[in-house]
């Protein structure tokens, strides 16, 4: 590799860095800013060209003048677990059946239900509101954790049952073969014998539905009332006509934490080796 | 195609273990141009290294190694001009096979006239000839490993041409033919040929001379009949045929060579050892009528029906070895028999090495 | 105890995978199938594990319906070609997971484990999981697997044909062995290698094209081959077949008189005939028919030197390794003693085994 | 497995069924709506016929929202795509503080859209935001972010692109990452050169997962409308209008339940048909054996 | 089953149960616990500061009444929850919050608040409203979506109408709050768009020599919207205040999903609302034809696509929330909305405290005459009492006296005081009481400021030739096809006319969709407001 290479080659990698990293560094410094740190115009050091203050972040954690995050990170955390598990739960079990049987029905086969469960990504969230609305005040579900988690199944399902499907079909036959040979009933087998050795699968499928769970403001936003909030609900709700600028850097940095570790983990399992053969 | 000359090269992967530890320890080896050479070995032997070593892609960690007399181990890959066919078939895929045929020259910056040329004569030579416009991607994995190679043989200046197991993923049925053919076309083009296998019989199949590897070192190099008559060691014997050279382990009484009490005449000068073997083959050991010079008394213990030959267990001095008898000789009647081992054949071993004529390519 | 298959019959995308199989698999006794690769082998061993519908026909046990049990009611065990363990269980485990599965009390799992696991040679290498394992040492987790049990259908699909020639070897010397305790299991062992069936079976399955197109015992099949086809799979290197022609006396090929007529076909008619001759039964002389050496394999101990004679193809066996170079003349010699004869259609007339006169046939 | 015929479907028939419930009742409450006059002052499912499709043709906000779509999600799934794919090669080896890198690549994938896009507002914020005050360092007049339609369009495309390129990154890093080694070694024996080795070697090689990476970024982000509404709001005018912040902007902000439902099923028949098109031309362009998804040769 | 039998299947079953379930949830009646000890004496000092450092120091006296923190804090609403929606954190949202804190910590009861932007907020309020889901007790929203609320709105009872601190709502104000003879919104807020300036340019000598010396004319408060226009385009982009950064001429809310209808609407005002003309604004009231495309509407919307030269960067697309930082900031020289701009700029730490002044909105001087369809050369004003906040109580909520007990504490006099006071609350003048410069003067601004402020806004009451808004049902669609039909000409898409054309064109479909009797009727209510005045 020659040197002109290696200066071309890091500078590429530190420019997109930088625009990657340029707007939290910039929520960074505006959730110490203040009114007057902000209707100035662009100031970029602090203590020099602004005060810092805490405000923005004593507003997010039970600070009069903001909205309390806690609650709604807990109900965040609550819907995209119990959501993701059941997606991957129902999910891996669909996409172990698509890659194992056959199915026909009348003209249907199984790469049509797979394209139907993936085809429901193509679906606007807007088509799906309105009738979710009802569908859950039908249930008397709106405005509940149980609401949401049903409605964000239907978003993250999808997702499982695309990367299991792949996944599964990477897993010889015959191990399952072998487990029902071994005495297993077809159920059996696939607890027993694909689902222990499909972690990095369901690793992979976790992650996408911790993306796109977590993520979801749509929906949240639009089927719950008071009881429930949930993070990006919480933020939005900053976004009034006099933007608390310092409030909602300070409650966007918060909501994104812990999917900032999640890309540390990933990066931990690329670099394992595991996740490559998954995402093909 | 060159020579090559692989000078005290050796190979560690974890830095500063003892020698006795490398994958490869070091050795001294000259593979003549224009010869094929199979490397043998079972896995962990060191074969893939020394063949990284060949390919560049491991840079040995001492020892020289050169191409017609000129250093190459700095080398990388690109610079070192060899050809490699690998176990997966490795195409182009979005080129035909013309094209495929033609990449390293064009790489090379040929004229399109001449690299026609080429390509033709390389691609009639491969049977290739009425597919060079099909997309390379839809032939089958043999023709595939056909392009492999091809794309070695259109270089007319090629050092080298290395294979990595090169059948591994070949449907068993085409295996055959596939060794084949690539035999014949090394004939026909008469590269230097470095051919690894763990399969014995691939090696014998392919190669003027087999290289047998094992622990990191070359324990024997020769023809395969060498190899076959006259093993270096116990473990060569047992590596190469089959079933396997049998081994009995003998007395020595004054100047004489005893088994079971009776003396054994043996072609050769046996060495004074503690302890002694004789290898003898299966398939020269002779059931007889009589009893004579290096007749043994035996007792059955099983038989096994190969087809063609049946395969008799038997007894002889408390040491069971196998003995080859074809079909029609049918299956002895009676459980007790005479076994010739013919003095030419039998040979002397002394702590598992051949005693008698000097180890070849054996490091010291 | 028989497991008896009739008219087992399937088509999948207009290929006979099977086609009318009919056998009857008898407790205690090993069955080899041999054939080519995609004879239908496999196939006959996942319709028989309960893994794979048949268009049609019927299979049953005991006399009982066969078909409609599941797979994990079959009290089969099977041993894949490809090395086939879980890989996410140490071999202990994987070797305990079937009795597991059936219940069996943890000291007895623990017991017979080890001593399945003695068995296999693989008691220091319980804690390891497959893939820290050598091919051979997997295939040896499996076998143990399978062993555990006690199944009453034992199937090896070709186990040892992955491993390299050596380990084969070897694997197939103790197969017989480890074996040998599985009192009435039906056992049914598939391969492509003659050696194998003759060697471990009690009976020979030869398949083709999906169908079974001869049985019996090993010798049997192997003496007399009822059709050419069968002749080609039984032998290894195939047995030379050759279209040649009786007339006074003597056996031609073309224009070339090959040999004379010896005593076991003499009183066949003149007329043409497919003559088979086995590799080892025809020997490099330094005088006879002149050929030129086409290609050289060295097969554990024998050379196979292929020969064309004026453009038929021969091979010919002979012991020991030799250095022969492609495209040397060479003289070969017919052993006119062990020639088959097989009509035009490839049913055998007359075998070296059978005594003038005496016909052929099933 | 065919022999196990009775037992397949309680595999599938949980998730299938799940998703069915779940989806059917929406679909099916869409296509009744998209025929009534349902809206927010007579809530109502009465029948309008197809007055609500007539109105769909006419309507010249929703199919110039369409064509932008083609710009909008065309345009910053290429550019992800060319961005996530080089940057990919860029950390693939060879690089010192790799999984730093990798890291900080993949972050922005994990953040809300809506969260981000609100910070994006502070940054392009034409006279309190940083981009306009270093322009202006730099001697340059302020940009018009989200007062001119040309700017706008740019500045909702470059928060796209900084939002989902890890995601193409993501996908194209373990395409590379799971690659054989050999090629590689092939093209260097045979004396290609960097350059060809890529457009011979990898990029080949990576094409079944390049299409699959572009049809799974170019179905999200033809849903783009989050970002839009934080971002933009559609303005200025409707210069960055997508169809889906149309449909929420016809659907849930003026809460004309009927006519968005209308416009709702059009704009999901032309995704379907035109994602299936597109999915056949980059099969096509990026010359993908059919038989076979895997790089690998078996 | 036919087609109309599966179209009525699907929708039967998901209004009955809506019914059900609304009726079932709403029955479990409100328990009422005998009163508790109060926690205040009467006339303590009430002040926000412990809530934290955002918030004034000041101090003020709970002023006895049925709302006061004394008599509020008898209540016990234990184990009691209130559910509230209202405008996104800060305006009217952090007031929210801020009172159900305390009124949390004085009764007991439990409440939940929701903070929702503005361009949500119609929907998400009224999506459970109409499918009778009871999802809110309590609603913020704007008074002008009062035909749309109106049906699923408690009248505030007598005994909070009589209480002193609601009697004292300015006339205006309450009619704001009325709807078919009923008060169904609790006022807590007054809103007006009226004229902010900068005293320290525009007032100052120097400026005021440059500007005569380049216009001829005199610097003073605009008088006129060309006015405004002239002095805006010459101070535009120099630093005239002398803080190193450029200033600009006007700041208006010009964001299309923002409230640039409210802007749009200040600016035609003059132009529309003829002294002598009866019958509506934006429709003839006796026709319901639009008249949003008059030549009074569209030479309004000429001036603001003018006026475009005169914002600061990004001026096109203002919120509310940007007008504010640029006006209070000290950016924008001029700018004209709600209070919201002129108390961040008289905040205590605000760098340009008492250096603002309010005036009337600019006014023209010609007005156009529907009836003779001629511009008439008359100097005209036309104040726009443009919404302004409201609440109120659903009907579906669980303790409707808890509610309202809320909205009673929310805008007693000691809460209004304090509100009033900082920007951000969006809290504005709507009691009488607050039209005293005494009382913004004990808040430290300048007597010759309180007194112009309070002037601009009484002289707003008083006026006789006034604008309110289109308080129908569909409100939000007529506005925003408005606020479509600006932001298209402001961005060059469309010439003013042609915009207003097509919004003509679309209030006629929402007309006919929502119901031409229904929206005639709703709207006399507003032409006689705007008539009788």
């Amino acid at each position: 590799m020659s040197r002109l290479y290696a200066t071309f080659k890091y500078t590429l990698i530190s420019v997109w860095a930088g625009f990657v990293v340029g707007p939290f560094m910039w929520a960074v410094l505006t959730s110490f800013k203040d009114a007057n740190g902000v209707q100035g115009g662009a100031t970029y050091l602090p203590w020099v060209q602004y005060e810092p203050t805490l405000t923005g972040w004593q507003n997010i954690f039970g600070g009069a003048g903001g909205v309390d995050v806690v609650r709604p990170f807990l109900n965040s955390a609550v819907i995209t677990l119990v959501a993701s598990i059941i997606s991957l739960a129902l999910g891996a079990l669909a996409a172990y059946g698509l890659s194992r049987y056959r199915f026909k029905i009348g003209f249907i086969a199984n790469s049509d239900i797979i394209f139907f469960f993936v085809s429901q990504r193509i679906m606007p969230p807007v088509v799906l509101v309105v009738p979710f609305f009802f569908l859950l005040q039908w249930a008397n579900l709106l405005d509940t954790i149980p609401g949401l988690v049903i409605v964000t199944v239907a978003l993250l399902l999808p997702i499982a049952v695309w990367v299991m499907v792949d996944f599964f079909n990477g897993i010889p036959r015959q191990i399952d073969e072998m487990a029902m040979l071994d005495g297993c009933g077809p159920f059996g087998a696939f607890v027993r014998a694909i689902l222990p050795n499909s972690v990095p699968g369901l690793t992979v499928a976790a992650m996408f539905c911790a993306v796109f769970g977590w993520n979801d403001f749509f929906f949240a936003f639009r089927l719950t009332f008071t009881e429930i909030q949930t993070l990006p609900q919480a933020v939005v709700a900053l976004n009034s006509s006099i933007p608390p600028w310092w409030t909602l850097s300070a409650a966007a940095l918060f909501g994104m934490s812990p999917l900032i570790l999640l890309a540390v983990w990933v990066e931990r399992y690329l670099s394992k080796g595991s996740l490559p053969g998954v995402i093909r | 195609m060159a020579q090559i000359d692989i000078v005290d090269v050796g190979h560690t992967y974890t830095a500063g273990a003892e020698q006795e530890r490398w994958a490869l320890k070091p050795m001294r080896l000259t593979l003549e141009a224009a010869r094929t050479y199979a490397l043998v070995g079972p896995s962990g032997c060191g074969k893939t290294t020394l063949l990284n070593i060949l390919s560049g892609l491991v840079k040995p960690a001492q020892g020289r190694l050169l191409f017609d007399g000129s250093d190459v181990t700095a080398l990388p890959t690109k610079a070192r001009n060899i050809a490699q066919v690998f176990q997966f078939p490795v195409i182009y895929h979005s080129m035909t096979v013309y094209e495929n045929l033609a990449f390293p020259l064009r790489c090379r910056r040929w004229d399109k006239a001449r690299i026609e040329a080429r390509v033709h004569q390389v691609a009639e030579a491969l049977g290739l000839d009425h597919r060079l416009r099909q997309p390379a991607r839809r032939l089958t994995a043999d023709d595939k490993q056909l392009i492999s190679l091809g794309r070695g043989l259109v270089r007319d200046d090629v050092a080298a041409v290395l294979m990595d197991e090169p059948l591994t993923v070949i449907d068993p049925q085409l295996k055959l033919s596939l060794r084949r053919r690539i035999r014949e076309i090394t004939e026909q083009f008469r590269p230097t040929v470095v051919y690894v296998t763990h399969d014995q019989y691939e090696a014998m199949s392919f190669a003027q001379e087999v290289l047998v590897m094992k622990d990191g070192r070359v324990i024997q190099q020769g023809t395969p009949e060498q190899l076959f008559e006259a093993p270096a060691s116990t473990y060569v014997g047992y590596f190469i045929g089959s079933p396997a050279m049998n081994f009995l382990t003998v007395e020595r009484v004054g100047g004489q060579v005893t088994l079971a009490g009776r003396p054994l005449a043996m072609a050769w000068d046996v060495p004074d050892a503690p302890q002694i073997q004789v290898g003898v083959r299966p398939e020269y050991v002779k059931i007889v009528g009589e009893p004579a010079a290096n007749v043994f008394p035996t007792r059955v213990r099983g038989v096994r029906d190969h087809g063609p030959q049946r395969v008799l267990e038997v007894e002889l001095a408390g040491q069971l070895i196998k003995v080859k008898t074809p079909r029609e000789d049918g299956v002895p009647a009676t459980g007790q028999i005479l076994v010739e081992l013919p003095r030419a054949k039998v040979l002397p071993y002394v702590d598992g090495h051949l005693a008698t004529t000097p180890r070849a390519a054996d490091p010291e | 105890m028989t497991l008896d298959a009739t008219d087992l019959s399937l088509t999948v995308d207009g290929v006979d995978h099977l086609k009318d199989v009919t056998a009857s698999f008898q407790p205690g006794r090993l069955h080899t199938v041999i054939g080519r690769t995609l004879a239908g082998k496999s196939t006959l061993l996942r319709v028989l594990a309960g893994l794979q519908r048949v268009d049609s026909g019927s299979l049953t046990r005991h006399g009982a319906d066969f078909l409609t049990t599941p797979v994990w009611r079959r009290d089969t065990a099977m041993v894949y070609q490809q090395f086939i363990n879980y890989p996410h269980l140490t071999v202990f485990d994987n070797v305990a997971f079937p009795l597991k599965r059936a219940g069996v009390a943890r000291d007895e799992i623990r017991r017979r484990v080890q001593e399945s696991l003695a068995r296999v040679g693989l008691t220091e290498f319980r804690r390891r999981r497959p893939s820290q394992l050598s091919g051979g040492q997997q295939q040896r987790v499996a076998l143990a697997r399978a062993l555990v049990r006690g199944a009453g259908i034992l199937l090896l699909d070709e186990p040892f044909a992955n491993l390299d020639y050596k380990l084969r070897e070897q694997l197939r010397e103790e197969f017989k062995t480890l074996f040998s305790d599985q009192g009435d299991a039906v056992v049914i062992y598939t391969t492509t290698e003659p050696a194998e069936a003759m060697m471990l079976g009690d009976v020979v399955l030869v398949m083709h094209e999906g169908r079974i197109i001869q049985t019996g015992p090993p010798g049997e099949v192997y003496d007399r081959p009822a059709t050419t086809t069968v002749a080609r799979i039984i032998n290894d290197p195939p047995m030379n077949i050759f279209t040649g022609r009786i007339a006074g006396g003597r056996i031609a090929v073309d224009d070339l008189q090959v040999t004379r007529v010896p005593a076991h076909l003499a009183d066949l008619p003149d007329g043409t005939y497919q003559f088979g001759l086995r590799a080892p039964d025809i020997a490099l002389a330094s005088a006879g028919l002149q050929a030129e050496v086409t290609f050289v394999e060295i097969s554990g101990s024998e050379t196979f030197v292929h020969l064309a004679l004026s453009g038929t193809g021969f091979v010919v066996q002979i012991d020991g390794v030799h250095d022969i170079a492609l495209g040397d003349r060479v003289s070969m010699r017919l052993r006119p003693e062990r020639l088959f004869a097989f009509d035009h259609s490839g049913a055998l007339v007359r075998s070296p085994s059978s005594g003038p006169g005496s016909p052929e046939g099933r | 497995m065919d022999g196990l015929r009775r037992h397949k479907s309680m595999f599938l028939l949980p998730g299938l069924l799940t998703l069915l419930l779940i989806i059917v009742f929406p679909l099916l409450f869409t296509i009744r709506v998209s025929f009534s006059g349902w809206n927010v002052s007579n809530p109502e499912m009465d029948f309008v016929g197809g007055a609500n499709y007539v109105k769909v043709l006419q309507d010249s906000r929703f199919w110039a929202a369409n064509l932008r779509l083609v710009l909008l999600a065309g345009g910053t799934v290429l550019i992800q795509y060319l961005i996530g794919f080089g940057l990919a090669l860029l950390v693939w080896r060879n690089v010192r503080a790799r999984r730093l890198w990798r890291v900080l690549f993949l972050v922005p994938m994990m953040t809300t859209p809506v969260v981000m896009a609100a910070v994006w507002q502070m940054i392009f914020h034409e006279s309190l935001g940083p981009v306009n005050d270093m322009l202006a360092k730099l001697g340059i007049a302020p940009v018009h972010w989200f007062t001119e339609a040309g700017p706008a369009l740019a500045a909702l495309m470059t928060v796209e692109i900084w939002q989902w390129t890890p995601f193409m990154f993501l996908l194209m890093l373990a395409g590379l990452l799971s690659l054989p080694k050999e090629p590689f070694l092939a093209a260097a024996i045979d004396g290609a050169g960097a350059w060809r080795t890529f457009w011979k070697v990898t990029f080949p090689l990576m094409a079944p997962v390049s299409v699959s990476a572009i049809i799974i970024r170019l179905i999200e982000a033809s849903k783009l409308s989050d970002t839009v509404y934080v971002l933009t709001s559609g303005g200025p005018g409707s210069a960055t209008e997508s169809p889906g912040y149309y449909l929420y902007l016809r659907g849930l902000k003026e809460q004309q339940t009927g006519y968005a439902g209308s416009l709702s099923l059009t704009y999901l028949v032309l995704m379907v048909i035109t994602l299936t098109i597109v999915a056949a031309l980059l099969a096509r362009a990026f010359k993908v054996p059919r038989q076979s998804s895997k790089a690998k040769e078996q | 089953m036919n087609r109309k039998q599966l179209t009525k299947s699907l929708a039967v079953p998901v209004a009955v149960l809506a019914i059900t379930v609304a009726g079932c949830s709403g029955s479990s009646g409100p328990e009422q616990k005998p009163d508790k000890p109060a926690l205040f004496k009467p006339g303590s000092e009430i002040s926000y500061a412990k809530y934290g450092k955002d918030y004034p120091t000041t101090k003020v006296k709970d002023v006895p009444g049925p709302c006061s923190y004394e008599s509020i804090s008898r209540k016990d609403y234990s184990g009691q929850t209130l559910k509230i929606i209202s405008h996104a954190v800060p305006v009217i949202g952090e007031p929210t919050q801020l009172h159900a804190r305390q009124f949390e910590e004085i009764t007991g009861a439990k409440v939940e608040v929701v903070n929702v932007p503005f361009g949500e907020l119609h929907q998400k309020i009224l999506t459970p409203l109409q499918a009778g889901q009871p999802a809110y007790d309590v609603m913020f929203y704007p008074s002008l979506w009062i035909g749309d609320m109106a049906p699923y709105l408690v009248p505030v009872p007598k005994e909070y109408l009589d209480a002193p601190g609601m009697k004292d709502v300015t006339k205006a104000y309450l009619g704001v709050a009325t709807w078919n003879g009923k008060v169904v919104q609790y006022p807590v807020d007054g809103d007006r768009h009226y004229l902010k300036i900068r005293t320290d340019v525009l007032a100052d000598r120097k400026h005021q020599a440059a500007y005569l010396a380049a216009t001829g004319k005199q610097l003073r408060a605009p008088q006129t919207w060309a006015e405004y226009q002239e002095i805006a385009s010459f101070f535009g982009g120099k630093d005239v205040d002398g803080d190193g950064k450029p200033n600009f001429g006007s700041a208006e809310v010009t964001k299309r999903d923002d409230l640039v209808f409210s802007a749009f609407i200040s600016r035609a005002a003059p132009y529309v609302k003829h002294p002598d003309v009866t019958g509506g604004v934006f429709f003839d009231v006796t026709t319901m034809q639009p008249l949003i495309n008059t030549p009074g509407f569209v030479r309004a919307l000429e001036d603001m696509v003018k006026a475009k030269s005169t914002w600061p960067a990004g001026g096109a697309n203002f919120g509310l929330g940007d007008e504010i930082f640029s006006f209070g900031g000290g950016q924008a020289l001029m700018s004209y909305s709600w209070d919201d701009a002129f108390i961040q700029a008289q905040q205590t730490d605000s760098r340009i405290r008492n250096r603002v002044a309010a005036a009337p909105l600019p006014g023209s001087a010609e007005v156009y005459n529907r009836n003779t369809r001629t511009w008439d050369k008359i100097q005209n004003q036309a104040p726009y009492f443009t919404w302004g906040w409201t609440s109120a109580v659903a009907k579906t909520a669980r303790n409707q006296k808890m509610a309202f007990d809320y909205l009673c504490f929310f805008s007693n006099e000691a809460n209004t005081a304090l509100d009033l006071t900082i920007g951000r609350f969006g809290v504005n003048p709507y009691r009488n009481a607050h039209f005293d410069p005494g009382f913004w003067q004990a808040q430290g601004w300048s007597k010759d400021v309180a007194t112009a402020y309070v002037n601009t806004l009484s002289g707003m009451e008083k006026s006789t030739n006034r604008v309110f808004d289109l308080r129908v049902p569909g409100v939000n669609e007529y506005m925003s096809s408005l606020a479509n039909g600006v932001a298209a000409a402001l961005a060059g898409q469309q010439t003013p006319q042609q915009a207003l054309d097509a919004v003509a064109k679309e209030w006629t479909e929402i007309t006919d969709r929502v119901g031409k009797d229904r929206v005639q009727e709703a709207y006399r209510n507003v032409v006689a407001l705007e008539d009788n005045s």
